[in-house]
């Protein structure tokens, strides 16, 4: 099934969780935000929390700023 | 110099530096460490997913400086109001330097939507510390939504142009009950200095840091120049005259004077 | 800091400082001690018969600092030198602020006189600092003519008006080959920032510290907004801008911007 | 020099006039008489039921002078509108100067309450000219709110402290799409001249004119300030320069130059 | 406007207009017409004899307009006096605008030999308007001297930056018993409108005037400028304020208030 | 009974109209606008608008102002 | 013999004028000044002044100027 | 005999020297500067040097200036 991260289009597997999605895009959960269809998930939800096809994700990460 | 109170903290250091826009992550932890400061803003945004980088908090000592993220970016309350719960959720302690900025050419702040959005987060129990004009109406309904400071623009964002909203800031100290942080375009230590020896709380600086071969030094400088107008804020400023008033008696020269 | 060079000599501080019209002796040797000063003007005047004083000398350490006698209450390079000589004679280096001011009203220089006395009192050898109008043709002069430095004015002295005459001062610092001492008319440290942000050597000021309820708190914040605009200066200032320059990145928000 | 243009309708003059503090009726009318000014503006007050005096309208010739009544007073958006209502029911044209000033002793505009007053003014088919703080962001907002110009404030009414908003002014004027009108704070001439070489479309004056032993004189003084200005704006004004530029040939001279 | 007073001579225009630097010689006698001024000011220059060209001259009626040559170019005073007594020679009358300008790039005039060539042209019975630094006790002395005017600079010549020595000219008239013509710099009608609300007598502009696309229009410009200052200067200007000053009245709004 | 005028209290008579309120206060009705309980009365209705106890009346002028 | 004009060298006739001057450089004499030697020439002694081998000679006249 | 000291007028003895001039005001040698007919008099020519009738004597210290 096919969700947006960042904007960008992804193929991922039927009952992907948000913590395989760290996987596919080797990035480290603890620097980033999860917004789940425009909701905020806690990093405790990551391993439960399962996509659907369409979903849309944003990963936040802190940069510079003044 | 005495310390900076804002909402119920308490910082020994008047000056708040941005992080943006540095050459290096060391440049911009030199500034820091030369600055003296205690709380330094930062931003959010989208990891680039085909380049992730380290965050920047990875850099940053969370115990000894306190992280205030900015809103940058929001061009209404809306978008300032969801960066300020993801900078929450993103494990920083609930304030938020707080910018709408509708137009990405001066970067100027919407009266209406900071203060809509100062609304807001308060209620959340956001400690807001609001970006705005150099506008005392503005800061005074600012204040009463409960905003923890206000911080009035010296000059647009970057342009180094120091101080010119000089007389409607002094209006807004004058008035306020809160600290007043002055934000934006302020380029030298004697920017700095005259600020605070208006009787500012505070000064926030990025660009001037960011924007020399030796931010470290210019760090120190803007340190020791906020400093310097605080203690001569606090000392007492003589007050300007028109006529001249001599340093040297003027009396009992080698001449008899009649 | 760097150091500053006059003439053969080395000194560390950037600020000198005048001793007239504090409340007491202590009054202005603790402005002195906080203000990290090397260098301290005097005057000279008639004993009172009737009734003398002691001697500002046995306050004042001249192991530590110079004494740099001026010349104030002159009106003529006559009277000017006549003044230049006692201060030698009454065991003082031969070191001179060159004050010539024939209005008493506004206490500003008088250019010819004050080239004619520079002539004079460089031949006897004396180390000449020449208090001027912020003229730089002048300034060009008084360097021919052999002065150490040249000390154009910020504002009349002692009105605490600050560096008024900006643009004119900054031409001569351009086209000196002498430091250039700004004197007269600073009232708040950032007034002396300015000054040496913009590239000036030095600074003298007297009145600001002696205005004020606490000289002591003032001089030290004196001597951080000298020292604020010289490393400010020397790490290099950036330049002023028309338009904003974010210190936040504003792309990748958290939209889809085309 | 060119028409002003506002709403549907043409002007002569740019130079607007208010009718307040004059010493007496005949004062006002020889200051609008000289002004050579199009539009007055005017304020609602209650009778003195007591002491009625005569309307200020029995003394203005309506046909000559377009009434602009105005909010003053008012401190929300609410009394604003009632004000503007009630100008209207006198048998004024619905033209209304905005002015919401909640604090008494700057009299700043609120942006807030403005920005709400115009979107309701406007909804009801009046003309409205909104007085405002120099906030770029602000002025858009009224300006897609559907105000026909906008009004940001020189300096606090009655100061005569001239253009102290200059450089925000200049962004309002380059982004507006409505005329700008100056207003408040401008004491002489060059004031009124600095705005319309700025491209300001027009400026309104009051205590200037009220404030001198002589306001035909003075009126006639803005008029000619205010035509330079725009008439120097409009011919095309040269560049401010570093260095200098000779107005007369320096090659050539009496000397052999190599 | 009143009449300007210059020895024994009555101008009506307090207007003085330099012809160099124009596209054509029509383009100048354009902005000379429309300036309304009665003072022309004109250089010497050798014939070029290789390809000669007539004379300003011939295009100048000076039945309407007194010429008055300047001395530029000059570097000293023996020069200078050469260049006044070779413009008398030439059929002018004994009137000189005297410059001495050492430096090129900024084109500042020399205190020491611009006194010493007033004294010496002041013995030859010329009448000497002397360009001068804005340095008041060099006013006095040229004053003392003979000098008929003193023209002090509001900023390096042809920069067009207006008054940047409003400080110290304010003193110069203050203290002037010659009228005071402020020349140099002066790039825009509010320039020239300020210098009069200060009580300048006259002023100077060339560059302003020849450096915009239309010198007509440019010359207007400044002739209203010009007469808005001084008609505002005569009808008195109302004192700068700190606090807001209402110009309607705030009691009796539709609010009982207590 | 009685009503407010700008803030003063009047004794008026029964049935009086806004018309007969300008008689009583000696104002000329061309130079001055009237709300009534906070609503604009239009000089049409100055006879017909009867007043009661207790109501509001405002009457507002032009004056000079910036 | 030969002098000079405003910088430039000239040969001229013996006995030569002031007035031959301007015939050579074919220039109206009303619209300059002349200088001799440093001293300034009178219009009236033009035919009368006659020029030595090694004389200046300026020719100066009006230009625009601030 | 008379003289002016700082302008005013003392009376003398004959053949007084500066140094006896310093006991007469009471004043310590060490803290001034002495001009005698306007010519600076070193500390090393104070008992040598005699005063006449009419001198002007001048008596100078360090004071607080800027």
């Amino acid at each position: 099934m096919q969700i947006t991260i960042n904007g960008n289009d992804k193929q991922v597997s039927q009952h992907a969780t948000v913590t395989d999605l760290f996987n596919l895009v080797a990035i480290n959960p603890e620097q980033v935000v999860v917004e789940h269809n425009g909701s905020i998930i806690s990093p405790a939800d990551y391993d439960q929390t399962t996509l659907n096809d369409g979903d849309v994700i944003e990963l936040i990460q802190f940069v510079g700023g003044g | 110099m005495d310390n900076l109170q804002i909402a119920n903290r308490t910082f020994r250091s008047r000056l708040m530096v941005g992080t943006g826009k540095f050459s290096s992550h060391q440049a911009m932890l030199d500034a820091m460490e030369h600055s003296g400061c205690d709380i330094v803003t930062v931003a959010l945004r989208r990891v680039d997913i085909n380049n992730p980088q380290d965050s920047l908090l990875s850099h940053i000592d969370q115990d000894r400086y306190l992280l205030l993220p900015n809103t940058s970016g929001a061009r209404t309350a809306e978008e300032a109001i969801r960066l300020a719960r993801l900078a929450r959720a993103a494990g920083c302690e609930p304030w938020v330097k707080l910018e709408v900025t509708p137009d990405p050419y001066y970067l100027l702040p919407d009266p209406v939507e900071t203060l809509k959005a100062t609304e807001v987060l308060v209620k959340e129990g956001f400690v807001v510390l609001p970006y705005m004009p150099a506008d005392p109406v503005l800061a005074k309904r600012l204040e009463e939504a409960g905003a923890a400071t206000v911080m009035p623009l010296g000059a647009p964002i970057g342009t180094n142009r120091g101080l010119l909203t000089r007389d409607l800031v002094a209006i807004i100290i004058e008035q306020a009950q809160v600290p007043v942080v002055v934000d934006a375009g302020l380029g030298a230590p004697s920017h700095a200095a005259e600020a605070m020896e208006m009787g500012a709380a505070a000064v926030l600086v990025n660009t001037a840091l960011a924007d020399t071969p030796d931010p470290a030094a210019m760090a120190r400088a803007f340190r020791k120049g906020v400093e310097a107008g605080r203690e001569a804020f606090c000392a007492g400023i003589g007050p300007k005259r028109q006529q001249a008033s001599a340093s040297s008696p003027l009396t009992g020269f080698l001449r008899n004077e009649s």
